[in-house]
C-alpha cells in the first residue's frame, strides 16, 4: 500500500470498500456449490460504475483516473479487492483494457468495446493459456489462418479467468506473420466455452474450444509489429494487479494472525509472548514491507512507462509470490488446526496466492526472464 | 512364551508370505485416488481386513498374547509388514487404534480394559480414538476444560473436544477430563473410556481445507461414566495422556511396533507422487523438475532411515524416549518440503483441473493448502522442538505462567 | 538558512554532475578486486577524496552548516549520490565515521564536540570510530564491563573492546564504559570521546576468516581523559548508545541521510556479482543457473526498494524509528541467499582456484566462509527481530534476568 | 556414527584418535603458510600402519578389517579423522584402493601397487576433474591414444586430491572404446603437478598437465567393459568418505556450539534459555541425527553390495551436504562474531563442509542422479 493517500484516493478506496462489504462475503465463497458461480454480472456492473475498468483507460475513451495517475489508482483497487479476496473479472478486464488502449490507433478501431468494457456492460477475458501449457504467450498453438475476409481460429486455450461469464474472449494466436491477438465473442459459432475446476474458488476457470471460429479482419487488435508490445503492457497490468492483492491480502490475515497471537493463551501467556513465535512475527512483518515496497515501485514503473518497467513487475512478481506463500503459511502455522479447517478465512487467501503464483508467470519464470533482461 | 519357543522372524516371514499370498487382496495400483470427506467403505473395509488377519494368525504381532496378540517382537512385525507390499491392509486401524489407544492401555489401563478392548481391536470387532484436544487448547493439552465430577459412583462429562482423529469410525475413546480445580493444571486430570455411542456425546465431522473430513468435534452433555471408566488413576491422568503423546509421537514419526502394513500414498501429497506430478506437467525431462524429485526421493529415503535409527536407539536405551520427537520434527520438515517441491514442479497448472475434476496439479494445489497439517497433528513442530531442547539437549524450560498455580488461577486468553 | 534560499534539487544536481565531470576521478570498472586485509592505501585515498570533495562544496550534504556541512536535504545527498555512480568516492567514511558516529554526536555531543570532530571529518581531516561492544558481551550491549572511575577531575579507563571497525584508521572513537556498578546495567553507563592515539590504548586488527582485517580489538590500561570528554551526561551514557545504535542500524540497512556515494561492490559476496560467478563457471546457459541470477537480482532490487519505502516512512512519521530494523533484518536475509545462490552457482568449482590464485568461483567459496557475517555486524538478525516484534509490533518484551538488578549481581557466564 | 561398536571397532576408533592427537592440530593449519603442505609423508604412513589403507583391500590383497565389514570400519575412520579436520590422502587413496580392487582380476594385475598403497609405502590419487568442469566422470577430454606398445596420455586435470605428494595418479581419459582409467606415475615424462588455490585448508589440491605421458598396456585398470562400474565404486566410497567425515565433524561443531550456549550469556540468562535459539538447536539436533541415519544406510548397503547402494550414496551425499552447511552456518551464527574469526575452529571445518559440497558431485549432481536412477 502506498504510504500517503490523496483525498480523492481514500474516496474511491472507501467506496470501494462499501460495495464490497454490501455485495460480497467471505461465507458465501466458502459455501459455493459445485458450478454455482462466484459473482455475477450485475455486481461486476455496480464495480464498474464506481470506476473498476475505468483508471487505465484515458478520458478520451471513456476511461479516466481519481489521482490522474490510472496504474496507482489500479493497484490501490486491486489491494481493496484482494484484502477480501473479492470474485469478479476485474484482473482480466483491466488486462484486456490495457491491451486495447496500448494497441488504439495501430490496428482496427477498437473504442466501441473499451467503452462498454469501461461502463460494465461487456465483460472480456484474456484468452491466453493452453492445456498443459506453461507460461509462453508467444508460443501460442492456437492457429489463425487467414481468409478471404478475415480469419478462421483453431485451437484450444484453457485457465481463461472469467471465460464462462464474458462477452469476448482476448486470444492470442499464430499467424502466419506471428504471434497476434484477435478479440473474439464467446457468441460466435464454434465458440466453446466449459468450466474448469479452479483452486481459487473465487475465480471460475474456463476451457475454451474455438473450432473453425471466423471472424473479420477488424477483430484483430494492433499489428503484428506491436502485437509483443501489447502483450507485455498486458502482462505487466496483471502482475500489478496480482501483486497488489496479493499485498491486500497479506496485510488482513496479518493482522488477523497478530490478533490472533496477543488473543490465545498457552501454557497461561500469549502466544505473542514466546519467542520463538515473535521472531516469525518479525519475519513475517519484514517480508510484508518488502512485498510493499516492490510491488509500489513496480507500479510507479509501469506508471511512467519507465524503460526499466518489464523488470520491475518481474521483480515483484517473483518475490511477492514467494513470500506470500511463506507468510500465508506461517499464518497457518501460528493459528494451529483451526488454520486448515474449510471454516477458517485462511485456506481462501492461501486459494488466491497459489493461484496467482501460478499464472502469468511463475516466480521461477520471471527469476529468468530477469536474466534475461539482465542480459546474461 | 519363552525365547526358546519364539518362532524365528525368518521362519515367520516366510510363513507370512505364503498365507498374504493365499488370503490377502491385491492392491489395485491403478485406483482412482479416494475422494477425501467420503470414506466411510473404507472403514467397514477396514474390519473385514483386520478379521481377516485375525483369523490367520497374523494380527497383532506384538501385543501380549494374554489380550489377544502374538507375543511376538518388532523384528517380527517389521518382516510381516514388509511382506505385505501390494496387498490391502487394514492400514487405518494403526493411528490411532493401534499404535496410540491400545499401546496406552497396554501401558496404563485396568486388566479387564486391557483384555476387553485390546482384544477387540485385534480382532476387527472395534475401532478406538482418542478425545484430548479443546478448541481453547492448542499445545498446551493439560490446560483443558471439559469437567468430570463424581455423582455418588458416577461420573459425570461435561466439555467440548475437537481434532479426534476417525472418532465418528470408533467405538471408545480415550477421553482426558479436569477432575480437579484446585490444584496445578497437570494434577487435577483424569483419563476415562468412553463408548462413542454414550448417551449425552454429541459428534460433528470438521471439514478440512482439503475436503477431508477425518477430524471430529465432540459435545459432552452430562455424559454419566462408571467407577471402571477410569484409566490409571484418578487425578493421574496425565501421566496416560503422557504414555499417549509418547506414542503418538512415535507412531507419527513412525517408529512404533503397533503399526502393521505400510501405509497407503503418503498424505501429504494428496497420494500423489512427485513422479506422478512431473509426468503429468510433461516436465519431467527438465533438469530443474529432476533436481527437485531427485530431491524428493532423498528426502524420504532420509526420513524412513531416521525412522529406523532413532526407533532402534529408544529400543535399546541408546536415546531416550523424547528423541521420537526428532522423527516427529523431521517428518513434518519432509512432508512440507515434498508440497512445496510438487507446486514448483506443477507450476502454471497447479491453479487448474482437467474439465471440472481436480486432475493430478489441482491435487497437488489442494495437498498445498493443507501443507501445515504435519507440522500440527499429533502436536506442533513448536512443542516437537521445545521438547528437543528440553528434554534431550537438556536446555532450560520456557517459563510457564500456569506452573504450580492453582489451575482456576490461570491466565485464559479470548479465543 | 531559510527555505527560499535552499538551492532546489534539481538545480543542485546539475551542479553536482558539472562539478563531478570536471574534479572527481572515475572508477576504474576493470581494476582488479582488492585484496582483503591490505587496505592501508584505501584509507589515504578516502582521506584525499574528501578533502575533494570538500574543497568543490560538496562534504557533509546533510549536515548542519554551523558544523561544516551544507544543510541541504536528504534528497538533495541522493541527488548527489545518484550523480557520484561511476566515480571514485570516499565511501569508507560512510561507516561508521559520518553516518554512525558524526551523526550522533550531532545529536548528543557537546557544542565543542559537534563542532570540532564533525567539521574535520568532513574536511577529510579525521576519521571516527566506535568503541563499544567486548568479548565477553555479545548482543548484550549494555551488559559491558569496561570501567571509567574518577580520580580527581580525570577519568581512568581500563578494560577491553573488540569489534570496532576500522579502528585502525581512526583519529577519535566513542567509547562506552561502566562507571557506576550499584545501579541497574543501563543506568551506570557514561560516553566517552577518546583520542586512537591516547596513551594506555593499545589496538590489535582481528583476521576474519576472509582474510580481512577490518575490526580491530583494543585494551585499555589506565587511559586519562578530561572532563570535556564526556559525551553527553555521566551515567546517562546508554542514552547516546542507543542513537548510536539507531544510526548504526539506518546505515546498516541503507537509510542514512549521511552516507554519500554508492557503496563499493556487494561486499557479501567478495565484490563480485552473480553475473560474474555465473559467466565463470561457463554455466550461464543453464536455465537452473539463470533462475537462481534472476532470484538474485530480484532480490538485490527489493532491498533497495524497501530501504527507499521505510526510510521514507521514518522520515515522515509513517513508522517509527524502530522500523529501521526490517531494513537491517532484510539485508541480512539477501546478503546470505546471495552468498548461497554464488555456492549453487559455482558448484564443483567452489573448491578450487585457477593456479594458486582464488579465482572467481575461489573467491566466492571465500565469502561463503563469512556468509553469516550480515546476520551479525551491527546487531544481530536476532536483536532485529527481538525489535521488530517488540518495538514495532508491540509484543512482550523477553523476560530478562538482569533486569532492574545492580549490575554487579548480575549473573555472568563462563565465556 | 553407528550406535553401537565392538570392542575391536572402538580399539580401532581410539588408535586413530591418539595418533591424530599427536600428529596434527588445527592450529598449524590455521597458520599454514602459502605453498606449504598441510600433511606430509611420515605422517600418512603412520596412519596406514594402523589400517588406514586396509579396511576395504580383501585380506589376501594385504589389507583387512577389525569388524570384517571393511566399509563399517572405513566409514568409523572417516569420521575421526572428519572430527578433527584431519588432513592427508585418506580420501584420494581409498577410493583409488576401491577401484584397484573392483578392478582386480578383471585386467592387467596391480597387486604390488595395492600393496604398497595399505603400506603406506605409496601415495596414489584419482584425477578425474578437469579445468572448468563438473561432476562428469563419464565425459573426459584428456584422451590416452593407443600407440605400438602402450597409451598416450593428453590433457589437463585439476582438483586432484593429493596430486602434489602422490606418486600414483589414477587418470580417467577417453580412448577410442570409450572412458578408461590410467594408473600414472607422477615421475613419468610429459607429467606436470603445480599446486591449486583449494578452500579447504587441510586438502591440497593440484592441477595436472598430461603431455604426451607415455604408459604401458599394463597402466590399464579394469577394462573398457568394467571401468563404468570400477568408477562407480570408487564413487561411492568418495561419497561414503566425504559424508562420514562430514557427520564427525558436525558432531564435534554442535558440541562445541551446545558448550557455548550453555556457557554465554545476555541479559543475565544463558544463551539456551532463549526460544528462538532452543528451536534452532532442536533443528540442528534433529538434521544431525538424519545426517548419521543416512550415512549408516549407505554404508550399509556399500558393504552389502546392494542393488540400492547407488541410490542410497547419492542420498546420503544431497542431503548430508546440504544439512552439513545449514548446521555449520547456523553454528557460527550462534557464536556471534567470533565464530567468523581467522582464530575460530569453524571455518577450517565449514572449509571442509564447502569443499565436500563441491567435490564428487554436488546435492543438485545427486538430485538428477537419483531422478535417473528412478527411471523417471
Amino acid at each position: 500500500m502506498e504510504l500517503e493517500l490523496t483525498a480523492d484516493q481514500k474516496l474511491f478506496q472507501s467506496s470501494a470498500r462499501s460495495l464490497l462489504e454490501k455485495d460480497h462475503s467471505l461465507d458465501r465463497l466458502r459455501r459455493l456449490e459445485p458450478g454455482e458461480s462466484a459473482w455475477d454480472r450485475d455486481s461486476w456492473q455496480r464495480g464498474a460504475e464506481l470506476g473498476w475498468a475505468a483508471t487505465i483507460v484515458p478520458e478520451e475513451l471513456g476511461g479516466g483516473s481519481v489521482s490522474g495517475e490510472g496504474v496507482r489508482d489500479l493497484t490501490l483497487l486491486a489491494e481493496e479487492l484482494g484484502s477480501v479476496v473479492a470474485p469478479g473479472p476485474f484482473l482480466p478486464v483491466n488486462v484486456v483494457l490495457a491491451g486495447l488502449v496500448a494497441a488504439h490507433g495501430t490496428g482496427p478501431d477498437h473504442t466501441a468495446t473499451i467503452e462498454a468494457l469501461v461502463a460494465g456492460e461487456q465483460v472480456a477475458a484474456w484468452a491466453v493459456y493452453e492445456p498443459g501449457g506453461h507460461w509462453a504467450p508467444e508460443a501460442a498453438h492456437v492457429a489463425a489462418s487467414p481468409t478471404a475476409d478475415g480469419w478462421r481460429l483453431d485451437g484450444t486455450k484453457d485457465r481463461v479467468e472469467a471465460g464462462l461469464q464474458a462477452d469476448l474472449l482476448l486470444v492470442t494466436a499464430t499467424t502466419p506473420e506471428g504471434l497476434a491477438q484477435f478479440l473474439v465473442p464467446t457468441s460466435a459459432e464454434g465458440v466453446t466455452t466449459s468450466p474448469q475446476w479452479a483452486l481459487d474458488l473465487s475465480r471460475p476457470l474456463a476451457e475454451v474450444r474455438l473450432d473453425g471460429v471466423v471472424v473479420g479482419p477488424d477483430a484483430v487488435v494492433g499489428t503484428p509489429a506491436t502485437t509483443a508490445e501489447i502483450v507485455e503492457k498486458q502482462l505487466q497490468i496483471a502482475l500489478l494487479v496480482q501483486c497488489a492483492e496479493l499485498c491486500g491480502g497479506l496485510e488482513k490475515m496479518f493482522a488477523l494472525t497478530m490478533q490472533w497471537g496477543f488473543d490465545r493463551y498457552s501454557f497461561g501467556r500469549p502466544l505473542a509472548s514466546y519467542q520463538a513465535l515473535k521472531h516469525r512475527y518479525a519475519d513475517m512483518r519484514t517480508w510484508l514491507e518488502a512485498c510493499h515496497s516492490t510491488t509500489q515501485a513496480a507500479a510507479e514503473a509501469v506508471q511512467a512507462g519507465s524503460p526499466d518497467a518489464p523488470q520491475l513487475v518481474s521483480v515483484a512478481k517473483s518475490f511477492v509470490a514467494e513470500r506470500a506463500q511463506w507468510i500465508l503459511q506461517d499464518c497457518v502455522q501460528l493459528h494451529g488446526g483451526i488454520g486448515v479447517t474449510w471454516e477458517h478465512d485462511l485456506h481462501l487467501y492461501l486459494r488466491r496466492a497459489t493461484s496467482d503464483r501460478a499464472l502469468y508467470g511463475t516466480p521461477e519464470d520471471h527469476r529468468r526472464r530477469l536474466a534475461d533482461l539482465s542480459s546474461l | 512364551m519363552t525365547t526358546a519357543e519364539t518362532e524365528t522372524v525368518e521362519s515367520f516371514r516366510l510363513r507370512a508370505r505364503a498365507w498374504l499370498a493365499e488370503n490377502m487382496p491385491r492392491l489395485d495400483a491403478d485406483a482412482p485416488l479416494p475422494t477425501l470427506g467420503d470414506d466411510d467403505h473404507e472403514w467397514v473395509r477396514a474390519r473385514e481386513l483386520q478379521k481377516l488377519l485375525h483369523a490367520g494368525g497374523f494380527a497383532g504381532i506384538c501385543f501380549p498374547r494374554e489380550y489377544g496378540g502374538l507375543g511376538l517382537s518388532p523384528a517380527h512385525q517389521r518382516a510381516f509388514t514388509e511382506e505385505t507390499a501390494g496387498y490391502e491392509m487394514p492400514v487405518q486401524l494403526n493411528i490411532p487404534t493401534f499404535s496410540i489407544v491400545a499401546a496406552t492401555l497396554l501401558d496404563m489401563g485396568s486388566e479387564e480394559q486391557k483384555r476387553e478392548r485390546i482384544s477387540a481391536a485385534i480382532r476387527g470387532d472395534e475401532v478406538l480414538c482418542q478425545f484430548l484436544s479443546e478448541p481453547s487448547g492448542g499445545s498446551d493439552l493439560a490446560g483443558l476444560l471439559t469437567r468430570a465430577e463424581l455423582d455418588g459412583d458416577t461420573w459425570i462429562l461435561n466439555g467440548q473436544k475437537t481434532w479426534s482423529t476417525s472418532a465418528y469410525a470408533a467405538d471408545w475413546g480415550l477421553c482426558l477430563a479436569r477432575t480437579n480445580w484446585d490444584v496445578p493444571k497437570h494434577r487435577g486430570l483424569t483419563m476415562f473410556l468412553i463408548p462413542t455411542e454414550a448417551p449425552g456425546l454429541h459428534m460433528n465431522r470438521v471439514k478440512m481445507v482439503n475436503g477431508s473430513r477425518e477430524f471430529c468435534e465432540e459435545f459432552f452433555t452430562d455424559v454419566q461414566l462408571p467407577a471402571s471408566a477410569v484409566v490409571g488413576e484418578v487425578n493421574n491422568g496425565w501421566a496416560v495422556a503422557s504414555r499417549q503423546l509418547f506414542h503418538e509421537r512415535n507412531a507419527v514419526g513412525g517408529g512404533s511396533p503397533y503399526v502393521s502394513g505400510i501405509a497407503g500414498r503418503p498424505r501429504a501429497l494428496g497420494g500423489q507422487s512427485l513422479f506422478t506430478v512431473a509426468r503429468a506437467t510433461g516436465r519431467a525431462a527438465e533438469p530443474g523438475v529432476r533436481e527437485r524429485v531427485g530431491e524428493w526421493v532423498a528426502l524420504e529415503a532420509v526420513k524412513n532411515q531416521m525412522v529406523s535409527r532413532v526407533s532402534r536407539a529408544i529400543g535399546s536405551g541408546a536415546l531416550p524416549p523424547p528423541a521420537a520427537s526428532l522423527l516427529r520434527l523431521f517428518h513434518a520438515e519432509a512432508a512440507q518440503r515434498g508440497t512445496d517441491l510438487a507446486m514448483d514442479i506443477a507450476g502454471a497448472q497447479i491453479a487448474a483441473g482437467v474439465g471440472t475434476d481436480e486432475g493430478v496439479t489441482g491435487r497437488a494445489g489442494v495437498s498445498y493448502l493443507s501443507r501445515q497439517g504435519a507440522s500440527l497433528g499429533g502436536g506442533s513442530s513448536e512443542m516437537a522442538r521445545n521438547q528437543i531442547s528440553e528434554r534431550l539437549l537438556g536446555m532450560p524450560r520456557e517459563p510457564a505462567a500456569d506452573r504450580d498455580i492453582p489451575f482456576n488461577q490461570v491466565k485464559r486468553g479470548r479465543v
